[in-house]
């Protein structure tokens, strides 16, 4: 399977086809889901009357927030091992994206806990620390990329920075854990199963789903902005040196 | 045609206005830099072309 | 794999912090200037201060440990000494280890040996508790000196690194700050902090140095 | 003198940023030889060397390292807190090389009076010595020098000549990045 990944060419004709449909797909979800979620689903007054509609687009922020940041370190992992170019050029791509859905999920998490909780930043939301956290760790990798003077280095600081903030997730989710008494305790996927009534659960799904899609359509564009970009790059320095 | 919600709608509308801004323009930037770098990439190629006839 | 490289290693780093001078100075002229513009700032009230204090020296810590990591690395790429260290056949790993230890050993431990006057200035009471929050800052310390140190070799190459090390670090010192102060807060979980303290430091020894070793290796590429 | 290369190196290359600094490089150094490198600053002669010394990784091709090395760069690796004799011991003892032959090492680089002033203090010629001092600490027969000329006056650099000639004498091998005239012989020479 890594193999697939080694060849630029190949993944721009799969992304060429493969793009399109991920866009389609997830805005019929996101579509439905938000019809669903606003205007259907009865209002919870147990969840604080219809507050908890933020929810389609918090939850699924906060699930690509951390799935985002394990994609970027396990194409982190695949670059530093097998040197495959096109897993850095995927690290590279989910980086700014992971940050925007992980400073969305802030954001609408901020907004949701006014009403709820009555402030603006909730610190005993063990959750919404770790969020916070991934956002640094994002933070971080793109500063560091963007410090590096060329690419090779860049994609080895970020690849070893992105494999140790990976592993040090765990450790921060616990002890945020163990830092935090009072949270709203996650409600959607638990041992015992999904505890939402079904007519919740199937939008906050569909909106996760839609979400994800989007995500990897926009990171597969900007992989093959990413590959245009380097091979004008190339090209150019070919030029230069004039042979 | 808009849902009626009780008295946090003000928030709820925040919260998607504010998922569309982000999330919109996270499409916008992407799309713009892959048009971008594809014209780019054009541009450099007739250059090149060019340069080797020459 | 003699170890006669890494004690080398070790041991300029040890001279190399002192004898600058800076290595044990500044980070307590750091920390106790942030101890002590603390209390003037969220007012002296001992019990907030009490309350505060631990969470606070934590703080004072961590950026202690921040401000001399900056050049632990960068003064060897620049001098040229890390190409001599990487050339010794000796494990990166283990030399970016040793290096951290030393600067640990001139900067974070001395911090953690006067931090009861610092507790006491925060009007922490005068008993045995400051000798065991003694030994939980040298551990915690110890954790801010590997993560951080991670930082500090990423950034060897980068001028003014010290921004992009605090925001690499930040994330990593979460687990250490929260158990150390938890340790200390005598409420409840505060038994068992300490010993959570313990498993993430040994957790960054036994992680942070290969971190560092393929970044000193990426410095001097 | 043996034909087995002391350090070989084949079909090596290497790009820096999208620029491709150099490709297919081979040389093989065999006892007694001296290879030279030439090209224009920035050409790549110090990445080549680098590569050389294992420190950088090469895009393509590989480097066989049959004897242990010696690396004397343009950044002589000398702590601002060091002075030559600290600096000699602190190397003896990293590489295990014995201590007791510090002060003749120190004699011979014509270092005696400078021992104890720190680098900060030192002269660049008087660093450039302390760097070429280590090459008497420990007998390894290749020699990697990137500029050693520089910063040398005139009886440092007859000293380093005559160190280069005995090192050749007694079987060793220099592979040496030097801008202008070299002032001894070469086998070949590796133009990037």
């Amino acid at each position: 399977m890594f193999s697939w990944f080694a060849n630029p060419h190949r993944f721009l004709t799969l992304s060429s086809w493969l793009a399109p449909i991920c866009y389609a797909l997830g805005a019929l979800l996101i579509a439905w889901s938000l019809w669903q979620g606003l205007w259907i689903v009865p209002k919870d007054e147990y969840q604080g009357g219809d507050i908890m509609r933020v929810m389609f687009l918090h939850v699924p922020a906060a699930w690509l927030a951390m799935a985002s940041y394990m994609g970027m370190a396990v194409m982190s992992f695949i670059w530093f091992i097998w040197r495959h170019e096109v897993a850095d050029i995927a690290a590279k791509a989910i980086a700014p994206l992971g940050a925007t859905w992980t400073a969305l999920c802030l954001a609408t998490g901020s907004i949701w806990g006014k009403p709820t909780w009555g402030t603006w930043w909730q610190w005993d939301d063990a959750r919404m620390m770790s969020v916070l956290f991934m956002f640094f760790l994002f933070l971080g990798y793109m500063a560091l990329r963007a410090a590096m003077d060329t690419r090779q280095k860049a994609a080895r600081a970020g690849a070893i920075l992105a494999m140790v903030g990976a592993i040090n997730v765990p450790l921060i989710k616990f002890s945020v854990d163990l830092f935090t008494s009072l949270h709203q305790d996650a409600s959607v996927i638990t041992v015992d199963g999904p505890k939402m009534a079904a007519v919740y659960l199937w939008p906050l799904l569909a909106s996760g789903l839609g979400h994800s899609l989007l995500f990897a359509g926009l990171v597969m564009t900007l992989m093959r902005a990413e590959i245009w970009q380097r091979r004008a790059a190339q090209i150019r320095a070919r030029l230069m040196a004039g042979d | 045609m808009l849902p009626e919600f009780d008295k946090n709608a003000g928030f709820i509308w925040a919260s998607y206005a504010l998922g569309a801004i982000m999330i919109g323009g996270a499409i916008l930037t992407v799309m713009m830099k892959a048009r971008l770098a594809k014209a780019e990439l054009a541009r450099t190629q007739v250059r090149a072309e060019e340069a080797r006839q020459k | 794999m003699s170890a006669s490289p890494i004690l080398s290693a070790f041991r300029q780093a040890l001279t190399e912090a002192w004898a600058g001078g800076a290595g044990a100075l500044m980070p307590l002229g750091f920390f106790a200037g942030a101890a002590v513009l603390v209390p003037l700032g969220i007012g002296t009230d001992p019990d907030t201060l009490r309350a505060v204090g631990p969470g606070i020296l934590w703080v004072a810590l961590a950026l202690a440990s921040l401000v001399t990591l900056e050049r632990i690395f960068q003064a060897d790429v620049e001098d040229g000494a890390l190409d001599l260290w990487l050339q010794t056949g000796a494990p990166a790993s283990m030399i970016a280890a040793a290096k951290a230890f030393a600067h640990w050993l001139t900067a974070g431990l001395p911090l953690a040996i006067l931090s009861p006057i610092f507790a006491l200035m925060f009007q922490a009471k005068a008993d045995t508790s400051l000798l065991t929050h003694m030994g939980l800052y040298a551990l915690g310390g110890l954790a801010f000196f590997f993560w951080g140190g991670v930082g500090a070799a990423l950034s060897a190459t980068v001028r003014r690194g010290g921004l992009l090390i605090s925001l690499i670090a930040l994330p990593l010192y979460v687990p250490t700050a929260i158990f150390g102060a938890l340790a200390m807060s005598g409420g409840p979980g505060s038994t068992g902090a300490p010993l959570f303290l313990a498993a993430s430091t040994l957790f960054a020894l036994a992680v942070a140095p290969f971190a560092m070793g393929a970044a000193l290796r990426l410095a001097a590429d | 003198m043996s034909t087995r290369a002391l350090l070989s190196a084949t079909d090596l290359g290497m790009i820096r940023g999208e620029r491709i600094l150099f490709r297919n490089v081979s040389l093989a150094a065999h006892a007694g030889e001296a290879i030279v490198l030439r090209g224009a600053n920035g050409a790549g002669k110090t990445t080549l060397l680098r590569i050389l010394a294992g420190l950088t990784r090469p895009e393509t091709g590989n480097v066989n390292r049959a004897a242990s090395h010696h690396w004397i760069a343009h950044r002589e690796g000398l702590k601002p807190h060091e002075t030559p004799r600290t600096h000699l011991g602190l190397w003896a003892r990293a590489w295990g090389a014995p201590t007791d032959q510090i002060d003749d090492v120190l004699n011979k680089m014509a270092l005696i009076r400078p021992s104890d002033v720190s680098a900060r203090h030192l002269s660049a010629g008087q660093r450039r010595r302390t760097a070429l001092a280590r090459l008497l600490l420990q007998e390894r027969p290749v020699w990697l020098l990137d500029e050693p000329l520089t910063a040398l006056d005139a009886d440092g650099r007859e000293l380093l000549l005559g160190m280069i000639f005995e090192h050749r004498m007694q079987g060793g091998t220099i592979i040496a990045a030097i801008h202008g005239d070299a002032g001894f012989d070469s086998t070949c020479e590796v133009t990037i």
